[in-house]
C-alpha cells in the first residue's frame, strides 16, 4: 500500500526501524535510546547541532557501529551483527561528511566502485579479461555512464578526482553511491562547504534521485532551508537522544528543538 | 607532437577502456614488442642479453608483483625477495621431486607455493597497516630465508641450501642458450603483465586502490577487505614467485637462500619507488633504471674517473646514489619515471600548446 | 545590359523525382551497415547505420501517423542537434508533411509567431525545457496538438495525454508497421519532388519573419551541386553543431548527407562542442567566422603560457605557414626552400596544431553568415585548412557562390555554384536563378511576389559586383547602398567591415551617401588598444580619456589609411576612400539603441543623433563638443561630454581604368 | 637454573642495545610522526665516524665531540634536505624516504671512512665480574652491566631534558598536537632539527657501546633492525615502552634461541623478534604502551 503525502511523493511501509538504539565508545555515550523509523521512498532527515550524534546514527545504519543496545529492522527482518561491506550488499549506500572519495582514480573508476557487489567475476577471469569478464566490465560500464549523465558530469568522466573542485567532489560521491542502485540511500551533510549554486544543483539531484528511481533517502543537513524544503520528516537529534521527531512543520514548532539550537540551557 | 588524435573517436566502450586507447601508443607497443622479440635476439651481445636483459625482464616481473601490493593495494611489503625465494625453491623441488614435470607447470607451482605463503604473511594487514605492516614483512623476510637455509628438505639437502637449477625443457625444447632463455622469458613476462593490467583495470584492481585510498569508505561501499588484502598478497606474492623461479632457471642457474636477501627486497622496492609506484609500465622502468645504473657507475668510475677515485668506492657510491635517488624522487616526482613518461606523453598530445 | 555569369550545369534540372526519404532508403539498401549518424551519449559515439536509421524513421513516421499526423501538416523541430530530431525531419518528409526547425535557445514568446504563423500541430522537442517554453504559451496555440519529446529526463510528472515520449510513439510506430507494412512505402511513393521538403523561417531584418519553402528539389540541387564541386563522398565526417533552424544546417547535415551519404556526428552537448569537434576530426566542416576567430584567439592565449623556445619555434612555423602555407595549399608553385621549411614546420607544429583542434583531417571547410577577417581567413588557409567561403540566403538553400579550390581571393565569394545563374543588376544588387530558389514565402503570396521578379530571378538584397577573374564581391545590403555627390557608389558595410577587421576597431560608421566625401566615426577596442596603451606606458581612465589620445589617433589613422589604400583597388568603390574621421567618446551601445542586439549599427539613429558630428565634418571643423545621454547597466541614466578632435586621413589618387 | 639465568641477563643486556636503538625512532616518531628507518644507519655511521677519528689521532674525548658534531650535521642536514620538502606527504613516503637514508649513510659512512671491520675499545674489560659470580655463581660481563648504567643514566637524562627544559617541553608538545603547538608559536623545524641531534646522540651511544662488543661493521645496520620489533611490542611513542621492549625482545631472542634453537637448527634470533612482534601486533596492534587510534568515519 502506498499513499501520497503532502510533498506528492508516494510513501510506502516502514522499511527501516530502529528501536531503542544506544551506542557507547568505552565510557562515553553517543546515542542513547534512540528510536524512528524511515519510510519507502522518503526522504528523512535528521538534524541536530555539532556533536549530536547524527553521524554515528548513519554508521549505525550501515553497521561501521554496532549499537550496545536496541534492535534494528531493515525489510522486516531483525539485524544481527554484521560488517559495513554487508550493507552495500543490502541495498545501503552512502556519502560522508568529509568526502571520501578514492583520491587516486579517475572519476569514472571511483563510480565503477560503486558498482563491485554486483560484478561476479572471478579474478582470474578478469586477469585474462576475454569473454564474461569483458562483457561484465563494459555493461557495468554503461550502467555508470547513465549515473554520470544523470549528475551531469561527463566532461570530468577522466579526471582524477583529486583534480576537481569540492563541490564536484561531492557530486561525484553520490554518483558512487547512486551506481550502488541503492534501496536506502544515507546522505552525510551533502550541501556542506557548499555555494548556493552547487546546494541548489544538490537539492535537485537529491530529489531527482528520490523522485526518478524512488530511493528512500536518510539525509544529515545543517542548512535547515534544505531540510525543511526538501524532507517529509524530520528526527532532531541532541547530545545523542532524540528530542524531535515529525513532519518540517511539527519540528519548527517543537519548543525542546527550538531552545536546543538557541542553546537554552535544559 | 607525434600524437595525432582528431578522428579516434570511440564508438563503443570496449574501444573505450583498450589498454591503449590511442592509436599511436598501440603502433610502439607493437613496435616494442616487435624489436624485444625479433630484433634484440639477432643484434644484443651475449653479455647484454644474459646479464642485463634477463635480469632485466626478470626484476620487472617482481617489482610488478611488489607494485600490485604496495603501489595498488597500498600494503608496503619489504620480503619480496623472500617471496621470490619461495618460488624458487619450490619451482626446484616440484622439478626435482616429481617426475617429467613441466617446467612451465613448476614456475607456477612456485609462484602458487609463494602465493600460499603470501597469504600467511599477508594476515596481519588485516590488522595493521603502513610501516607496522612492514616490519611484519620483515619477519617474513628473514623467517623464510631462515628456514631455507635450515632446512635441508627444501633445497633437497644440498649443502648450505645452494640450489642448481635443472635443465629448461618445453615439448622437447632445450631451453640452453641465452637468446631461448630470454625468449621465454620475455614471453612469460608479457603474458604476466597482460593479465596484470587487466585485473587493475577491473574490479579487482578497482577493489585494491579503493583500499588504498580510503578503507574505510571502500568497506562501506561493500568491498571485502580481508578478501581484498589477501588476493593482493596472494597475486603479489605469484608475481614475485615466478620471478624467483625465473632467477634462477633463467639468470643464475644456481641460487642459495641468502641471495634473496632483505637487500635484493629493497632493490625491489626502489624499482617501484623509482619507476613509479601504482604503475604497470613503472615497474619496468623502474626495473630497467636499477639494473642499469650500476653498470653506468661502473663504467663511469672505471672509464671517466679513472685514478680520481678509489674503484673500493664503487659500491658505496652506488648506495648514496640508489639512496639519494629515492629521497630525490620521493619529494620530486613520488610517483616516478612512469608519472615523468605520463606527463611527457600529455604535453606531446597537446602540443604546441603548453596545457 | 547586366552582366550575366552562370556555369557549365546551368541548365541541367533535378528530374528524377527524388525526394528525401527516398535517398534515406536508398542508403539504406545500398549502404545500410555505414556509420549515417553519430552523437556523443554516455561516453561514447552512439552510432546508427542507415539501416537503423531508416528503421527508427520509419517507427516514427508511422507513430506520427497514427497520432493523426496528415500529409501538409507542419510540424515543429525545437532543440539541439540530435540524431532523432533529423529522423523526424525524414519521417515528416516521409508522411507528406513539413518540418519546420525553430531557434532553440529562442524564449517561448518569441517562438509564438512561428508556431501561429506555421500553423504548427504537432511539435517535436528535444528535452523538459523545451516542452515547458510550449506549455508556457499553449493557451495562444489552439492548433497545437502533440508534443512529443526526446530526452525523457524530468518528464515523469507529465502527465498531460498530449505529451508522448519519442519512444511510445515509435514503439506506436512499430506495432503500425506491422500491422500496414506497405503504408509508408506508399505514402513516400506519394510525395514528389516539389513538394516542399522543409520550412525555415529567416529572422527578417524588418518585420514578420517569413516561411521560406524549400522544395525537396531545391535543396537536393543544391546538396548534389556541392558534393560535386568539392568531391564529397560517403566516408566524409560533419560535426553538426549550428542550430537546425539555420539553413547552413540544413544543408550541410541533412541535404548533403542524405545525397552523399556520409556520416553527421551530434555533440554531446553545447560546452563540449570543442572537445567532441577534436575526437571526431571531421572532413568537412561548417563554422560561422565568429567561431574561427575565437578558435584563433584561444590559440593564441594558450600560446603565450608556453615556454620560451616554444614560442619561438611557433612564431617560426607560423611565419613559415605565412610566407608559403596558403600557396601550398592552393598547388601554386613554392621555391624549395620554403617547401622544405613549410614541411619541417608542419610535422613540428603546425601539424600537431590543427591536431589539436581537431582539424587534421579537414578536407573542406567553408565559413559563411558574415565577413571573415583576411588575416583570419589566411591564417586557417595557410596552416592547410582548405577554409573557404560560399554566398547564399535562405532562400537559396545557401547556395550561390563558392570558392573553388585553387582560386581562393580573400575578399570576395567565389564564383556562382554548378546550376546557379547570378547577375547583377543596374544598382549594384545581386539577382540568382537556379533549381535552389525558394517555392514561396509560406501563406506570403505578396513577398514572394516581390522577391522573385518577373524573369525567375531571386533578388538577394545584396550589391556586388564581379571581379576580373569573374569571382563575386560582396559589397553592401542594396538598400545600404547609395551614391556620393560625384554619382559612384557609396557601401558604408563594406568600409566598415574593412576598418573592423584591425583589432583595435571594434565599431565603424561611415557616412558619404550624397556627399563629396567619406567620413567616419569609430569606436576603438578597449581591450585592444587598452593593451596597446599599457604596452607603450600610457596611462588612461577609462574610454573616454583613452579615446582621445592623440597616440591612440595615430594608431586609428594608420589603420584608416591602411583602408584607403585597399580601396583603391576596389575599382568601382575607390572614391570611397575616407577622407576624415574621429574617435567616439562613447562605445555604441544597444542599451542606447545605437545597435541592435545582434550589435548591428542602428545607422539612422546614430547619424541623428550625432548629426553635430556629421556637420562638423563636412564644416571641416578639426573638433567638436559634445555631450550624450548615457544609460549606465543599472538603469541610470548620465552624460558623457568632450571635445572630439576630428582628422584627415591620407587618400591615395585614384587610377582610372578605361572601362 | 644459574644457565637459564645467565642467558636471561645476557639476553637482557643485549635487549639494552636494541633499546638505544629503539630510542632514538621513538624521538624522532614522537616529534615528528617520521618513521626513521635510518637510526640503524646512523648507530653505524656514529661508531664509524667516532673510530675514524680516533685512528685519525684524535683522543677519546676528541674524537666523541667530533663525532657527536657530525650525527648533529646529519641531524640538521636530514631534516633540511628530507624531511622539510616532504611534509605533509603520507607516512609511509616519509617512511620510504628514511630507507633511501637509510642506504645514502651506510654509503656515505662506508665512502668516507672505509669498508673494513674495525674494533672499538673503550677501555673497559667484557670480562665476568668475579664478585657475582662468586656471590651468585652467574656469569655477568663487566661491559654489559656497564652498558646497562650507560643506559640507565641516558634515559635519566633525557627524561630530565624532555621534563625540565624549554626544549624539552616544547617537544612534548609538539609530541602531543602538532597543529596546537604551531599554533601556540613552537618553530617546529628548529624543534625538529634538535631531535634529529639528540636521537643522533643517542645513536652515537649506542654506536660505541655495540661497536667495542662486536666490533664496528657493516652488520650492524642489520642487528640495529631488531629496534624494529622492540618498537612494535612497545609502542613507537613510549620512551619507557622503547626500554622495556628492548630487554623483552633481547632476553626471549636468546633464551628462544637457546632452549628451542637447538631442535631447529639454531639461528632463529634472525627472525624470533619479528615474528614475536608480529604476533604481538594481532594481539594489541599499539603496543604495550602506545596509544589506541580509533579511526572516524
Amino acid at each position: 500500500m502506498s499513499e501520497q503525502n503532502q510533498n506528492g511523493r508516494r510513501v510506502g511501509e516502514v522499511i527501516l526501524d530502529l528501536q531503542n538504539i544506544s551506542l557507547r565508545f568505552g565510557g562515553v555515550k553517543a546515542l542513547t535510546d534512540i528510536s524512528f523509523n524511515v519510510k519507502e521512498h522518503e526522504i528523512r532527515a535528521i538534524i541536530g547541532p555539532n556533536g549530536a550524534g547524527k553521524s554515528s546514527m548513519l554508521n549505525v545504519i550501515n553497521g561501521v557501529y554496532h549499537p550496545q543496545e536496541g534492535r534494528i529492522v531493515f525489510h522486516g527482518e531483525e539485524r544481527k551483527k554484521m560488517e559495513p561491506h554487508m550493507a552495500a550488499t543490502q541495498g545501503i549506500a552512502r556519502t560522508f561528511q568529509n568526502i571520501a572519495l578514492f583520491k587516486g582514480m579517475s572519476v569514472l573508476d571511483n563510480i565503477m566502485t560503486g558498482r563491485i557487489t554486483k560484478m561476479k567475476c572471478g579474478f582470474l577471469e578478469q586477469a585474462l579479461y576475454l569473454g564474461r569478464a569483458q562483457k561484465e566490465e563494459l555493461a557495468h560500464r554503461e550502467k555508470v555512464e547513465e549515473v554520470i549523465d544523470f549528475l551531469e558530469i561527463q566532461h570530468i568522466r577522466k579526471t582524477p578526482v583529486g583534480r576537481l573542485p569540492y563541490g564536484l567532489q561531492k557530486r561525484v560521491e553520490l554518483g558512487r553511491a547512486l551506481a550502488a542502485e541503492p534501496s536506502l540511500l544515507l546522505l552525510d551533510e551533502p550541501m556542506a562547504g557548499m555555494n548556493v549554486e552547487e546546494k541548489q544543483d544538490m537539492c535537485r539531484f537529491i530529489l531527482d534521485v528520490n523522485d526518478q528511481f524512488g530511493t528512500t533517502i536518510v539525509l544529515i543537513e545543517h542548512d535547515m532551508g534544505v531540510v525543511m524544503d526538501i524532507s517529509d520528516r524530520v528526527v532532531v537529534l541532541d547530545y545523542g537522544k532524540k528530542i524531535g521527531d515529525g513532519t518540517p512543520d511539527d519540528v519548527r514548532n517543537n519548543q525542546e528543538v527550538i531552545s536546543a539550537y538557541l542553546g537554552v540551557a535544559h | 607532437m607525434l600524437y595525432r588524435e582528431a578522428g579516434q573517436f570511440k564508438t563503443s566502450y570496449a574501444a573505450d577502456q583498450q589498454i591503449f586507447p590511442i592509436r599511436q601508443d598501440r603502433i610502439a607497443i607493437g613496435l616494442i614488442l616487435v624489436v624485444a622479440a625479433l630484433v634484440v635476439p639477432m643484434v644484443a651481445s651475449e653479455y647484454w642479453i644474459k646479464a642485463i636483459l634477463i635480469p632485466f625482464l626478470i626484476f620487472s616481473l617482481a617489482a610488478l608483483g611488489l607494485n600490485i601490493l604496495t603501489g595498488y593495494a597500498g600494503q608496503l611489503s619489504l620480503g619480496s625477495a623472500a617471496f621470490m625465494a619461495v618460488g624458487a625453491f619450490a619451482a626446484y623441488n616440484f622439478m626435482g621431486r616429481i617426475e617429467g614435470m613441466p617446467v612451465l607447470l613448476a614456475f607456477v607451482g612456485g609462484g602458487l607455493s609463494a602465493a600460499a605463503v603470501g597469504i600467511l604473511f599477508g594476515l596481519p594487514s588485516l590488522r595493521i597497516k603502513g610501516f607496522y605492516l612492514a616490519v611484519a614483512t620483515l619477519a617474513a623476510q628473514f623467517f623464510i630465508v631462515w628456514a631455507l637455509t635450515k632446512f635441508g628438505w627444501f633445497s633437497m639437502d644440498s649443502s648450505s641450501g645452494v640450489i642448481t637449477a635443472q635443465e629448461i625443457q618445453i615439448l622437447g625444447y632445450r631451453f640452453d642458450t641465452p637468446i631461448s632463455l630470454y625468449l621465454l622469458v620475455l614471453t612469460i613476462v608479457a603474458v604476466m603483465a597482460l593479465a596484470a593490467k587487466n585485473m587493475v583495470r577491473s574490479s579487482v584492481g578497482r577493489a585494491w586502490m579503493a583500499v588504498r585510498d580510503m578503507d574505510v569508505a571502500a568497506e562501506v561501499i561493500g568491498i571485502r577487505i580481508m578478501h581484498t588484502k589477501l588476493l593482493a598478497f596472494a597475486i603479489s606474492s605469484f608475481y614475485c614467485g615466478v620471478a624467483g623461479a625465473l632467477y634462477a632457471y633463467a639468470y643464475l642457474g644456481t641460487v642459495e637462500p641468502e641471495g634473496f636477501n632483505l637487500d635484493l627486497s629493497f632493490k625491489i622496492l626502489f624499482m617501484i619507488i623509482i619507476g613509479g609506484v601504482g604503475s604497470i609500465m613503472g615497474s619496468f622502468l623502474g626495473a630497467a633504471f636499477i639494473v642499469l645504473l650500476p653498470i653506468f657507475l661502473d663504467v663511469l668510475i672505471q672509464d671517466f674517473l679513472t685514478g680520481l677515485l678509489p674503484p673500493s668506492i664503487s659500491s658505496n657510491l652506488q648506495l648514496m646514489v640508489f639512496g639519494g635517488l629515492i629521497i630525490f624522487f620521493l619529494i620530486v616526482e613520488p610517483h616516478g619515471l612512469a608519472r615523468l613518461w605520463q606527463i611527457g606523453k600529455e604535453k606531446l598530445r597537446l602540443w604546441p600548446f603548453p596545457h | 545590359m547586366p552582366e550575366v555569369a552562370s556555369s557549365q550545369a546551368a541548365h541541367t534540372r533535378n528530374l528524377t523525382g527524388e525526394t528525401f526519404p527516398r535517398l534515406l532508403f536508398h542508403h539504406a539498401q545500398v549502404r545500410g551497415q555505414h556509420p549515417a549518424m553519430r552523437e556523443k551519449h554516455l561516453g561514447i559515439w552512439q552510432t546508427w547505420t542507415w539501416a537503423e536509421v531508416a528503421e527508427n524513421v520509419r517507427a516514427l513516421a508511422c507513430g506520427l501517423a497514427e497520432l493523426g499526423f496528415k500529409r501538409g501538416d507542419n510540424l515543429a523541430i525545437i532543440g539541439d542537434n540530435r540524431p532523432r530530431l533529423y529522423m523526424t525531419m525524414a519521417a515528416v518528409q516521409s508522411l507528406g508533411g513539413v518540418p519546420v526547425p525553430l531557434y532553440q535557445d529562442a524564449v517561448a514568446n518569441e517562438m509564438l509567431f512561428v508556431l501561429q504563423d506555421a500553423g504548427i500541430r504537432f511539435a517535436i522537442v528535444e528535452d523538459q525545457e523545451q516542452v515547458d517554453k510550449l506549455l508556457e504559451v499553449r493557451e495562444q496555440l489552439p492548433q497545437l496538438d502533440h508534443i512529443i519529446y526526446d530526452d525523457p529526463r524530468g518528464m515523469r510528472h507529465y502527465n498531460q495525454p498530449f505529451i508522448h515520449d519519442i519512444e511510445a510513439v515509435m514503439a506506436m510506430g512499430r506495432i503500425h508497421h506491422q500491422n500496414h507494412p506497405d503504408f509508408l512505402e506508399r505514402e513516400i511513393e506519394q510525395g514528389v519532388t516539389t513538394d516542399t521538403g522543409v520550412m525555415l523561417y529567416t529572422s527578417g531584418t524588418t518585420g514578420k519573419p517569413k516561411g521560406v519553402c524549400l522544395a525537396h528539389q531545391a535543396f537536393i540541387a543544391a546538396a548534389k551541386g556541392g558534393c560535386q564541386f568539392d568531391q564529397l563522398t560517403q566516408d566524409e565526417d560533419i560535426l553538426s553543431y549550428l542550430p537546425m533552424a539555420w539553413v547552413g544546417d540544413h544543408l550541410f547535415s541533412f541535404a548533403q548527407a542524405l545525397v552523399a551519404g556520409f556520416t553527421i556526428n551530434c555533440p554531446e552537448s553545447g560546452d563540449t562542442v570543442m572537445t567532441d569537434l577534436r575526437e571526431i576530426g571531421p572532413t568537412y566542416y561548417f563554422a560561422p567566422p565568429r567561431v574561427f576567430e575565437n578558435l584563433l584567439t584561444q590559440v593564441m592565449i594558450r600560446m603565450e603560457d608556453a615556454g620560451a623556445i616554444k614560442r619561438k619555434l611557433f612564431a617560426w612555423a607560423m611565419d613559415v605557414a605565412k610566407r608559403c602555407g596558403a600557396e601550398i595549399l592552393d598547388g601554386k608553385p613554392v621555391s624549395g626552400s620554403d617547401r622544405l621549411a613549410y614541411t619541417v614546420a608542419n610535422l613540428l607544429v603546425i601539424g600537431p596544431l590543427k591536431n589539436v583542434l581537431g582539424m587534421s583531417r579537414i578536407r573542406v571547410a567553408y565559413t559563411a553568415g558574415a565577413a571573415i577577417g583576411p588575416d583570419l581567413f589566411r591564417f586557417y588557409r595557410s596552416i592547410g585548412v582548405n577554409l573557404k567561403q560560399l554566398y547564399g540566403q535562405t532562400e537559396t538553400c545557401a547556395y550561390v557562390c563558392l570558392q573553388p579550390d585553387g582560386q581562393i581571393k580573400l575578399d570576395s565569394v567565389g564564383k556562382p555554384a554548378p546550376g546557379v545563374e547570378v547577375k547583377i543588376a543596374d544598382n549594384g544588387e545581386i539577382l540568382v536563378k537556379g533549381p535552389m530558389l525558394l517555392k514561396e514565402y509560406y501563406q506570403r503570396p505578396d513577398a514572394t511576389a516581390e522577391a522573385i521578379n518577373g524573369e525567375g530571378y531571386f533578388m538577394t538584397g545584396d550589391a556586388g559586383f564581379f571581379d576580373e577573374d569573374g569571382h563575386l564581391k560582396i559589397i553592401d545590403r542594396a538598400k545600404d547602398v547609395g551614391k556620393m555627390a560625384n554619382g559612384a557608389m557609396f557601401a558604408p558595410n563594406y568600409i566598415e567591415n574593412k576598418l573592423k577587421f584591425f583589432q583595435y576597431v571594434k565599431e565603424a560608421v561611415a557616412f558619404g551617401n550624397g556627399r563629396e566625401q567619406v567620413c567616419a566615426f569609430i569606436n576603438i577596442d578597449m581591450g585592444a588598444v587598452g593593451n596597446w596603451a599599457e604596452r607603450r606606458g600610457i596611462s588612461y581612465s577609462g574610454y573616454t580619456d583613452l579615446a582621445a589620445k592623440p597616440d591612440v589617433y595615430n594608431l586609428i589613422q594608420e589603420c584608416v589609411e591602411e583602408v584607403n589604400a585597399q580601396l583603391v583597388h576596389d575599382g568601382m568603390l575607390a572614391d570611397s576612400q575616407i577622407h576624415r574621421f574621429l574617435i567616439l567618446h562613447k562605445e555604441l551601445d544597444p542599451d542606447d539603441d545605437e545597435l541592435t542586439r545582434t550589435r548591428k549599427v542602428r545607422r539612422n539613429f546614430v547619424s541623428e543623433k550625432y548629426a553635430v558630428l556629421i556637420d562638423a565634418f563636412y564644416a571641416g571643423k578639426t573638433s567638436q563638443f559634445i555631450e550624450t545621454q548615457v544609460k549606465f547597466e543599472d538603469g541610470r541614466v548620465g552624460k558623457v561630454a568632450a571635445d572630439l578632435v576630428i582628422r584627415d586621413a591620407k587618400t591615395f589618387p585614384v587610377v582610372r581604368q578605361a572601362a | 637454573m644459574q644457565f637459564f639465568f645467565e642467558v636471561l641477563i645476557g639476553g637482557l643486556l643485549s635487549g639494552v642495545m636494541y633499546s638505544f636503538v629503539a630510542l632514538g625512532f621513538v624521538m624522532i616518531y614522537k616529534a615528528s610522526g617520521v618513521f626513521n628507518f635510518a637510526q640503524g644507519a646512523m648507530v653505524f655511521f656514529a661508531a664509524l665516524t667516532f673510530v675514524g677519528f680516533q685512528e685519525m689521532g684524535a683522543p677519546f674525548w676528541l674524537a666523541l665531540i667530533l663525532a657527536f658534531g657530525a650525527m648533529v650535521l646529519l641531524g640538521i642536514a636530514t631534516e633540511r634536505i628530507v624531511l622539510r620538502p616532504l611534509v605533509n606527504q603520507p607516512h609511509i613516503t616519509l617512511f620510504m624516504a628514511t630507507i633511501g637514508l637509510t642506504f645514502f649513510v651506510e654509503g656515505l659512512a662506508q665512502g668516507i671512512w672505509g669498508s673494513t671491520v674495525r674494533g672499538l675499545d673503550l677501555g673497559i674489560q667484557d670480562e665476568p665480574i668475579e664478585w657475582i659470580m662468586d656471590k651468585a655463581g652467574i656469569l655477568v660481563s663487566s661491559f654489559d652491566l656497564f652498558a646497562a648504567g650507560v643506559a640507565a643514566a641516558l634515559v635519566t637524562l633525557l627524561a630530565l631534558f624532555f621534563q625540565y627544559t624549554r626544549v624539552g617541553r616544547a617537544l612534548r608538545a609538539v609530541a602531543d598536537d602538532h597543529q596546537a603547538a604551531l599554533s601556540i608559536g613552537i618553530p617546529l623545524q628548529n624543534i625538529w632539527r634538535i631531535v634529529w641531534a639528540v636521537a643522533g646522540f643517542v645513536a652515537l651511544v649506542a654506536g660505541l657501546l655495540w661497536g667495542a662488543r662486536n666490533g664496528v661493521q657493516f652488520a650492524l645496520t642489520f642487528t640495529a633492525l631488531k629496534a624494529l620489533p622492540v618498537l612494535i611490542l612497545g609502542g613507537f611513542t613510549s620512551v619507557p615502552g622503547a626500554i622495556v621492549g628492548g630487554l623483552i625482545i633481547g632476553s626471549t631472542e636468546k633464551l628462544a634461541e637457546v632452549y628451542l634453537g637447538g631442535y631447529v637448527g639454531g639461528g632463529i634470533d634472525s627472525w624470533f623478534p619479528y615474528v614475536m612482534a608480529l604476533a604481538f601486533l594481532l594481539i594489541r596492534p599499539e603496543g604495550l604502551f602506545g596509544e589506541k587510534h580509533i579511526d572516524r568515519v
